[in-house]
């Protein structure tokens, strides 16, 4: 229909312009591909750290263990019987030889022979010194399974765990290792008839501090840095937008907001560990909050994450276009509620990345903690945030710098363990950050 | 009463407040040509506030200031000999009888009197009771801290009763001026500006906080070091004085963990800048929302890992790497040592990458999108779009972004002791070991070393300083950004 | 409080974890006590900061207390201080498992790790780059050695017994005198380590060490005895003046290199802080600390019969500094 | 001189307007922008009741001037603003008024038509919500239908009220600022160019509209057409430079302007 | 039925126009903002060296054609085009063209002024300097200074060049965006509303800046004033709900429309 038209209006192009196309796309290619190389390089590095954890630490996860048929023998528990007098009786009875006689009677050896002293101080080896606790809370939980016989599984001990794991070169003289021979013939005999395996290691997660790496676990961690998140979250993120916004929306432009300003980014450059200094000072020694509580640690964390979410927050609200808040003025919002009903919206993907941040940095710092009393051996549950408690880092920190090749995967498995707490911390935050994220 | 309580209770007023202010407004009827100045919500929350703030903070006024107080009074009514005496030390014996006032609480009255009398050993008594005593104690204290006990327990009495009081004054007068012209919104927006204010002030608290729980022992540090050992140093070597200096105190050179500091800190903002920028770059402008929402959070899990997995990494890999590397291309002897600066830098930039990328993402997204059509319909293709129109616009966000890596970067401690060690040397070569400044302040003040030692002290001095230094680069920050700030629209 | 809070030494820390949890097991009417690290020095200053329920009970340190300390205790209030040895630490030296034998003398880490040495009777800075060097004996390996940071314990104990030795043996000492120094100054040039990057401190734990050497074959790190006994099986120990360390060696004064290991105790908490008292007993109890305990096999040198008798009766007496 | 011709104007036009009272009154207002000054000596009333339109060239200082009225210059940190203005006596600038509620009682339409990002209905009804106009949900769904109805633009939204009103045309979206504004039924409402954006028609509607408001409302609009501001005005300002030049009824003032620069201007013989 | 009318209308008007050649020529061009539908099988050709006005009612898809010209809608992530438009007889959808290049010939003023947060200077001389159009600081001078005389705007901003764009008035930026588009000297403009903030005189101005552009450039302008757009353009084009409704001479579509609707449109009739 319009052929007609383009038939007769057809000629030759004109000459185009050089505008320098070539040039500018080449640009063009090279800025985008510096950009995939850049998140490419990124992710890589992650996969990279990601990859060396998770391969020292996945088998953390697991932890080998022994199924024994454990006679609650009256007679050693409770040999004068007297625990419906004294239930004390009970707590302190010595359940290790229990598990140890019923694994001796497993490998045949006769336990009361004075000649099998150290073989059976072996067998003792194979079994986590844990056990103790693992049958007394079975006694207390239930007093009438005094008597009777049940398949328990116990835990190993820990270089049987990582002999077990094929963790510990076997092939260097005997001397010069934790398992002996001996030990290690029992173990594949104990594999070979199922009785020996290696099990989820839930202990991991729920048991508190411990000298012995098979009962050691990440709770007290958990639980502290969970308190502490809780406080740095409720604290850090209302006070850090309440500052940014009085800074940049309400504050007048003179010195001293300028003067808060430096002070603010400043306070982002002061090592973690001044924070510490600061919180020994103020919480402990001079508001007399007690030593090593998730309570203290979370206020110095909060302290330590508010500029990040400051300066973040302060960055997206200035990101906000101006023509929003005079359309908010012209109906006649009042400024605050211009703020909190528009602008605050608009900057929610920044002030929640700033959270991110801040919350990711606060969990995995360590420094502080130490001056306070955080970096400690806490086996007890903290019942609230005033008890002693430990957190996730620190957990890592300690078990880091321990001597015994159990707690080599176990630092990887506690920092997989930090990874998992972030992933979950975080997740809310992403979610609600997608929500406001909008363009205009 | 505990405060707990009395808390509680205010709380139940201010509630109550709320209620009856809130049905008060919206039942008034406004003459004609008249509005409601303010919505019934604000006026409710006007007698709240009115009922609340003040009786907690008179509640925590008081609170504060008791103690003092009824210390003093405590302490004016001690023998006279005791107060004049010139080893007396007040809080070392004022300690020692709020610590007996606590014990006498748990005595029977036979015991009390025993006490007062002095005829058993205070130390003995106290500890059956759970209660630690520095010393035994002498028998006036007993009195002065039955009177303290009164003391503390008709204050807290009377706080209890005048905060109550002081709600209920509040709610009243929050609900006396209820009317059509009333501001309550203002008057809300007030109190609610207060709380803005007040929350930006604690970073000025924290400060001061900082800065005086380092300042006693910095001034000690000096007592012992001269000022210029400290800042012109170029030697730090704490326990040896140079060789032929004679002095035993040891080397306290700040310029090269100053150096080291900035050196580290440099090369990791030079790491992650470029490619925290670009990456925040791709994900705002190339990338589709599906791949942005992805790329994002995954990036900032790096900034979530604890340091000293960075550290640990930096140490097992990327130091050998580099080291491997940097052998195989001289043939040999290797020009990058396992612990460098660079391994340090490297590693660290690997950690501040979600700093610049997420940040910054978001900043440049909350461009208007009018900027970016402006830009694109005069022929502009999209990195000029970005380089030249979005990234100014976003300026001051991004630079906001880069500060607080900057920051990170100066303040971190693990990386820097596992990929580039502790040994403060002074060299430009990036290869080489250097420290920093906050690597110093963690070694001084977990050692073995005595506390009372200038080794140690140093840590508070190192500490001041720094703090210093990035405020002047603050200042300096911020009048570069004044200066090229764009504001859209 | 219900809870016994302690806090130092990241040396003891180990030893006082595993008494903590015995304590906690063994006691169940007590938790377990909290035992906090960073370091002796940081412990102590907790420790001296005041009596009450505040401040922690105890101390763990790997040095003596200094008498500044003392005096800085008695200032703010804390005048009884107990003292308890518990043991021994062991130092060693250590190589790669694959590596040949070593047999060191103070001379030769003198010689290789010294900041200045003899040579013809002059002194001059020290230069020599592989341990053969040093000693004909030693393998033909560039000097490497993973020695604690200034901040250990451990260092000033390598000092002494070590470079202050080896300084003496070679006669560096008198020719440093010779230079004019006093005595003080003499014996503090004899231990400073030489700062060309052939002595690395290690700030960090034995495990930074041991990674250090995993990524450096050809290294020689310093380890507490107890470390290397768990990793027996990755490193070699050397002998130091022909003595082979080892608990036994180093309980009967063999062994040159080892320090005891402390812990202080706030008298007035004592039946204050419930469980203090006993955990304390607990500790010094043979059960614990003796040759046989979790201690000793953990790697702690088991202070010998009498001594550990007297740390109980001094303790029982209420004995303060 | 400027001065000589508003009042002796003020004089001779006084008797045909007793009937109006002054709603706003702008006296001596002058603008600065940091050093620059964009309005001298302004003074100019405003009659309750009527359409006052302000006309003249583009950066002459109509937008300022509207802005100084319900002190949106307040938000424009390089703006000073000196001199009275007045609403129903009050002086606007007095520390004892409340702005939010001057604002409210202000309504304003900007230039550059500026929605909320949020969905059309939002737009709308946030006005009224703050005020708390609207007690119930019917009701606000009452006040947002209405309003958009009066601002023409209903039809072509009702669809979609749940959709952003960033996506709307432009004309869409200016009318939907109007529908914004006037939601909160503000006793003045300052227009700066409502009909800038919008087709014959959608003006006439708007025009409309401006005519019904003035029945109860008092209304500044600023315009570039003359034709409109001769059709909807009663009163006509005109500008030009930052300066008042010309003020008065608007018959008048498009037959029989005193000022020659007004003359020119009207008849597109200006500049 | 429409497709019809354009049919019989376009070789009515041909022999006309054999003087003109088809610069750009939409085919069945449709789009779709997500699910809505905004344009519908548009058929509409514009001229070289003529000025091509698209009127039509508040949201009836004028900017959206507009913006299909230069493939703006690109930026929309919910936008989806169809059909076929031609620039020089390629078309401009094609994998082959190059945006970058589309658009610096084909450039545009869009409807709510968005100048650059940069000084006016910058403004101006930004798309000169991407296109390498200036080899000296002086050719950018002269560039920047004739763009904005053009746009009539020079003698307003000549002494304050280097503050900022965003701190004119309404008006001062949409000139602004005009002297930023002409600045790279496109082949077509396309002016979506350029006069709607501006006075009369302004409005003078630009429009015989179209007149004068026509001679070397073609010119697509949307435009809500019947005068200007019988003013200044050659061709009318007529939208109505997203459809083409008529195009033509536009002598011919103001004196006598084919269509009803147009013809209601201009003289007012409408809806
Ligand atoms: N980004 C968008 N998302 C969704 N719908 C849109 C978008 N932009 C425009 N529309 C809709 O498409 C239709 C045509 O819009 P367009 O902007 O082309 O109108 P117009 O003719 O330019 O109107 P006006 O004269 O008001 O500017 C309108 O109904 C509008 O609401
Ligand atoms: N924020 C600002 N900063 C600096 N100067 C400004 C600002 N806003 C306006 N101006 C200047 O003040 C003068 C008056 O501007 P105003 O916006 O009042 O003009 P106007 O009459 O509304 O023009 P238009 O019809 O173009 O909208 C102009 O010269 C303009 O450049
Ligand atoms: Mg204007
Ligand atoms: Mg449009």
């Amino acid at each position: 229909m319009t052929d007609l038209s383009l038939s007769e209006g057809k000629v030759a192009p004109r000459a185009r312009r050089d505008i320098g196309l070539r040039r500018r796309y080449a640009a063009e290619a090279r800025f985008r591909f510096y950009g995939i190389f850049a998140i490419a390089l990124g992710i890589f590095f992650l996969l990279a750290l990601l990859f060396t954890v998770f391969k020292g630490g996945y088998t953390a996860f697991w932890q080998t263990s022994i199924n024994l048929p454990i006679t609650f023998d009256a007679e050693t528990i409770d040999p004068d019987n007297k625990r419906a007098t004294d239930p004390g009786k009970l707590l302190t009875a010595n359940y290790t030889v229990l598990a140890r006689n019923a694994l001796a009677e497993k490998l045949g050896i006769d336990v009361e022979d004075k000649a099998n002293r150290a073989d059976l101080k072996l067998v003792s080896g194979l079994i986590s010194q844990g056990v103790r606790t693992q049958l007394r809370d079975i006694v207390v939980a239930d007093p009438s399974v005094i008597g009777t016989t049940r398949n328990v599984w116990v835990l190993a001990a820990a270089d049987v765990d990582s002999a077990h794991k094929g963790q510990i070169d076997l092939a260097v003289p005997e001397a010069r290792r934790k398992v002996k021979d001996q030990q290690v013939e029992w173990m594949n005999k104990l594999s070979q008839e199922g009785m020996m395996a290696e099990r989820f290691n839930s202990g991991l997660f729920t048991f508190g501090a411990s000298s012995r790496p098979e009962t050691s676990g990440m709770g007290v961690a958990l639980i502290g840095s969970l308190y502490m998140m809780l406080i740095v979250l409720v604290l850090s993120l209302p006070i850090g937008v309440a500052a940014s916004i009085y800074l940049e929306e309400f504050a007048p432009k003179n010195r001293m907001t300028d003067l808060i300003e430096v002070n603010i980014n400043n306070l982002a450059a002061v090592p973690s560990i001044v924070f510490g200094l600061l919180g020994l000072a103020v919480f402990i020694n001079f508001a007399g909050l007690p030593r090593s509580a998730s309570l203290v640690g979370g206020l110095v964390l909060t302290l330590m994450t508010l500029p990040t979410i400051i300066i973040a927050t302060r960055a997206a609200l200035k990101a906000v276009p101006p023509s929003i808040r005079s359309a908010a003025l012209g109906v006649g919002a009042s400024r605050m509620q211009m703020v909190f009903h528009h602008v605050l919206p608009l900057a929610a993907p920044g002030i929640l990345t700033g959270t991110i941040i801040g919350l990711a940095q606060a969990l995995g710092e360590t420094a502080p903690l130490l001056l306070i009393g955080m970096v400690a051996f806490v086996a007890n549950y903290p019942a609230t945030p005033m008890d002693p408690a430990t957190a996730l880092p620190v957990q890592i920190f300690m078990w880091a710098n321990e001597a015994e090749r159990a707690f080599v995967e176990r630092t990887s498995g506690a920092i997989i363990i930090l990874l998992l707490f972030l992933a979950a911390m975080n997740l809310a935050a992403i979610i609600l950050r997608r929500r406001f994220e909008r363009r205009w | 009463m505990s405060a707990a309580t009395v808390l509680l209770i205010v709380l139940a007023i201010g509630a109550a407040a709320f209620a009856v202010a809130y049905r008060r407004a919206a039942g008034l009827r406004p003459e004609a040509g008249q509005k409601l100045h303010s919505r019934a919500g604000y006026h409710g929350a006007y007698a709240f506030v009115m009922a609340v703030l003040p009786a907690i903070l008179f509640l925590a006024l008081w609170k504060a200031a008791s103690p003092a107080y009824v210390e003093n009074a405590v302490w004016n009514d001690l023998p006279e000999q005791v107060q004049t005496a010139p080893d007396s030390n007040k809080s070392l014996l004022m300690g020692m009888v709020t610590s007996i006032g606590d014990g006498v609480r748990r005595l029977s009255d036979a015991e009390l009197e025993q006490a007062k009398a002095g005829s058993v050993d205070l130390r003995e008594l106290f500890a059956a009771k759970g209660v630690a005593l520095a010393s035994s104690g002498e028998p006036y204290m007993v009195p002065a801290a039955v009177a303290y006990n009164e003391m503390t327990d008709a204050s807290v009495r009377y706080s209890g009763i005048g905060t109550i009081l002081l709600a209920l004054a509040g709610a009243v007068y929050g609900l006396t001026g209820i009317s059509v012209r009333r501001r309550a919104r203002n008057n809300v927006e007030r109190i609610m500006l207060w709380g803005l204010m007040a929350a930006s002030t604690i970073a000025i608290l924290t400060t001061i906080g900082i800065v005086l729980s380092m300042l006693f022992q910095t001034i000690s540090f000096f007592q012992s070091v001269p000022l210029s050992n400290f800042f012109f140093g170029t030697v730090w070597d704490p326990r040896f004085a140079a060789a032929g200096s004679g002095g035993t105190t040891g080397q306290f050179g700040l310029i090269p963990l100053l150096a080291g500091t900035l050196y580290i800190a440099l090369v990791a903002m030079l790491f992650a800048v470029p490619i925290g920028l670009f990456a925040a770059i791709y994900m705002a402008e190339y990338a589709s929302r599906r791949v942005r929402s992805i790329v994002k959070p995954v990036l900032e899990i790096l900034a979530g890992i604890p340091t000293i997995v960075y550290g640990i990494f930096a140490l097992a890999t990327v130091g050998p790497l580099l080291r491997d590397l940097s052998a195989a291309l001289a043939g040999g002897q290797p020009f990058i040592l396992a612990q460098s600066v660079l391994t340090a830098g490297l590693v660290m930039g690997i950690m501040l990458i979600p700093f610049v990328s997420s940040l910054s993402d978001d900043i440049i997204t909350a461009v208007p999108r009018a900027m970016h059509d402006g830009s694109l319909g005069l022929g502009a293709t999209r990195s000029e779009t970005m380089r030249r129109v979005i990234l100014p616009a976003a300026l001051p966000g991004i630079v906001g972004a880069l500060l607080l890596t900057a920051s990170r970067a100066i303040g971190e401690t693990m990386i820097v002791v596992l990929a580039a060690g502790v040994a403060a040397n002074l060299t430009i070569n990036p290869g080489e070991a250097m420290t920093t400044i906050t690597v110093k302040i963690v070694n001084q003040l977990t050692g073995d070393l005595e506390f009372t030692s200038p080794q140690t002290l140093v840590a508070f001095a190192l500490g001041i300083t720094l703090f210093a230094i990035t405020l002047a680069m603050n200042v300096f920050a911020l009048y570069i950004v004044r200066k090229y700030r764009e504001q859209y629209e | 409080r219900d809870q016994i809070q302690i806090a130092g030494s990241s040396t003891v820390l180990p030893y006082a974890k595993i008494v903590a949890e015995n304590f906690g097991e063994a006691f169940s009417e007590f938790k377990t006590p909290v035992v906090e690290s960073g370091g002796s020095s940081g412990g102590l200053k907790e420790f001296c900061k005041g009596v009450g329920e505040s401040t922690i009970d105890i101390a763990n340190s790997s040095r003596p207390i200094k008498d500044s300390e003392v005096k800085a205790c008695a200032d703010a209030g804390v005048t009884d201080i107990q003292e308890v040895r518990i043991g021994y630490d062991g130092i060693v030296f250590a190589t790669d498992i694959n590596g040949p034998d070593w047999a060191l003398a103070p001379e030769d880490l003198y010689k290789a790790l010294a900041a200045q040495v003899i040579v013809d009777g002059k002194l001059v800075a020290n230069t020599a780059a592989k341990w053969n060097e040093v000693n004909p004996n030693l393998p033909d390996w560039d000097i490497a050695a993973y020695i604690p940071g200034e901040k250990h314990g451990t260092r000033e104990v390598f000092e002494e017994k070590l470079l202050a030795e080896g300084c003496k043996a070679t006669g560096a000492l008198d020719a440093i005198k010779a230079t004019g120094l006093d005595d003080k100054a003499a014996a503090a040039a004899c231990i400073a380590v030489r700062k060309d990057g052939k002595a690395v401190d290690i700030d960090g734990d034995y495990t930074e060490t041991l990674a250090r050497i995993d990524s450096n074959k050809t290294g020689v790190g310093v380890f507490g005895l107890a470390f290397y006994e768990n990793n027996a099986d990755k490193l070699k120990v050397a002998t130091v003046s022909g003595i082979s360390p080892s608990t036994e060696t180093i309980a009967a004064g063999e062994y040159p290199v080892s320090r005891p290991l402390f812990f202080y105790v706030k008298k007035a908490h004592l039946g204050v802080v419930p469980g203090l008292k006993e955990y304390v007993e607990f500790f010094l109890s043979d059960e614990m600390v003796g040759p046989d305990g979790p201690l000793a096999e953990y790697g702690l040198v088991a202070a010998p019969d009498e001594e550990r008798d007297a740390q109980r009766e001094a303790f029982d007496a209420g004995k303060t500094m | 001189m400027n001065m000589l011709t508003d009042v002796a104007m003020e004089q001779k036009l006084a008797p045909t307007q007793d009937q109006h009272m002054i709603k706003i009154q702008g006296q001596e207002v002058c603008v600065h922008y940091g050093e620059k000054q964009a309005l001298f000596s302004v003074n100019l009333d405003v009659r309750e009741n009527q359409v006052t339109a302000l006309i003249g060239p583009s950066g002459c200082g109509k937008s300022t001037f509207l802005r100084c009225l319900n002190r949106m210059n307040d938000t424009i940190d390089s703006a000073r603003v000196s001199g009275t203005i007045t609403l129903d006596g009050e002086n606007i600038y007095d520390k004892a008024i409340d702005v939010v509620e001057l604002r409210a009682r202000v309504g304003m339409v900007f230039q550059k038509p500026n929605p909320f990002p949020k969905s059309i209905y939002e737009n709308v009804a946030y006005g009224p919500r703050i005020h708390g106009l609207a007690k119930k949900k019917a009701d606000l769904d009452e006040i947002v239908e209405t309003s958009l109805k009066k601002a023409a633009i209903w039809n072509e939204v009702k669809d979609r009220l749940h959709e952003a009103g960033t996506g709307l045309s432009g004309g869409q979206q200016q009318r939907l600022c109007i529908a914004r504004a006037i939601a909160v039924s503000p006793e003045v409402i300052l227009m700066d160019e409502p009909c800038s954006a919008l087709d014959p028609i959608a003006t006439a509607r708007v025009e409309e509209l401006i005519d019904e408001l003035r029945q109860n409302y008092t209304i500044v609009i600023v315009t570039h057409s003359m034709q409109q501001a001769a059709r909807v005005s009663q009163r006509t300002a005109m500008f030009h430079l930052g300066y008042l030049v010309e003020e008065g009824d608007t018959d008048k003032m498009f037959t029989n302007p005193d000022d020659k620069r007004t003359q020119d201007y009207i008849t597109g013989r200006f500049g």
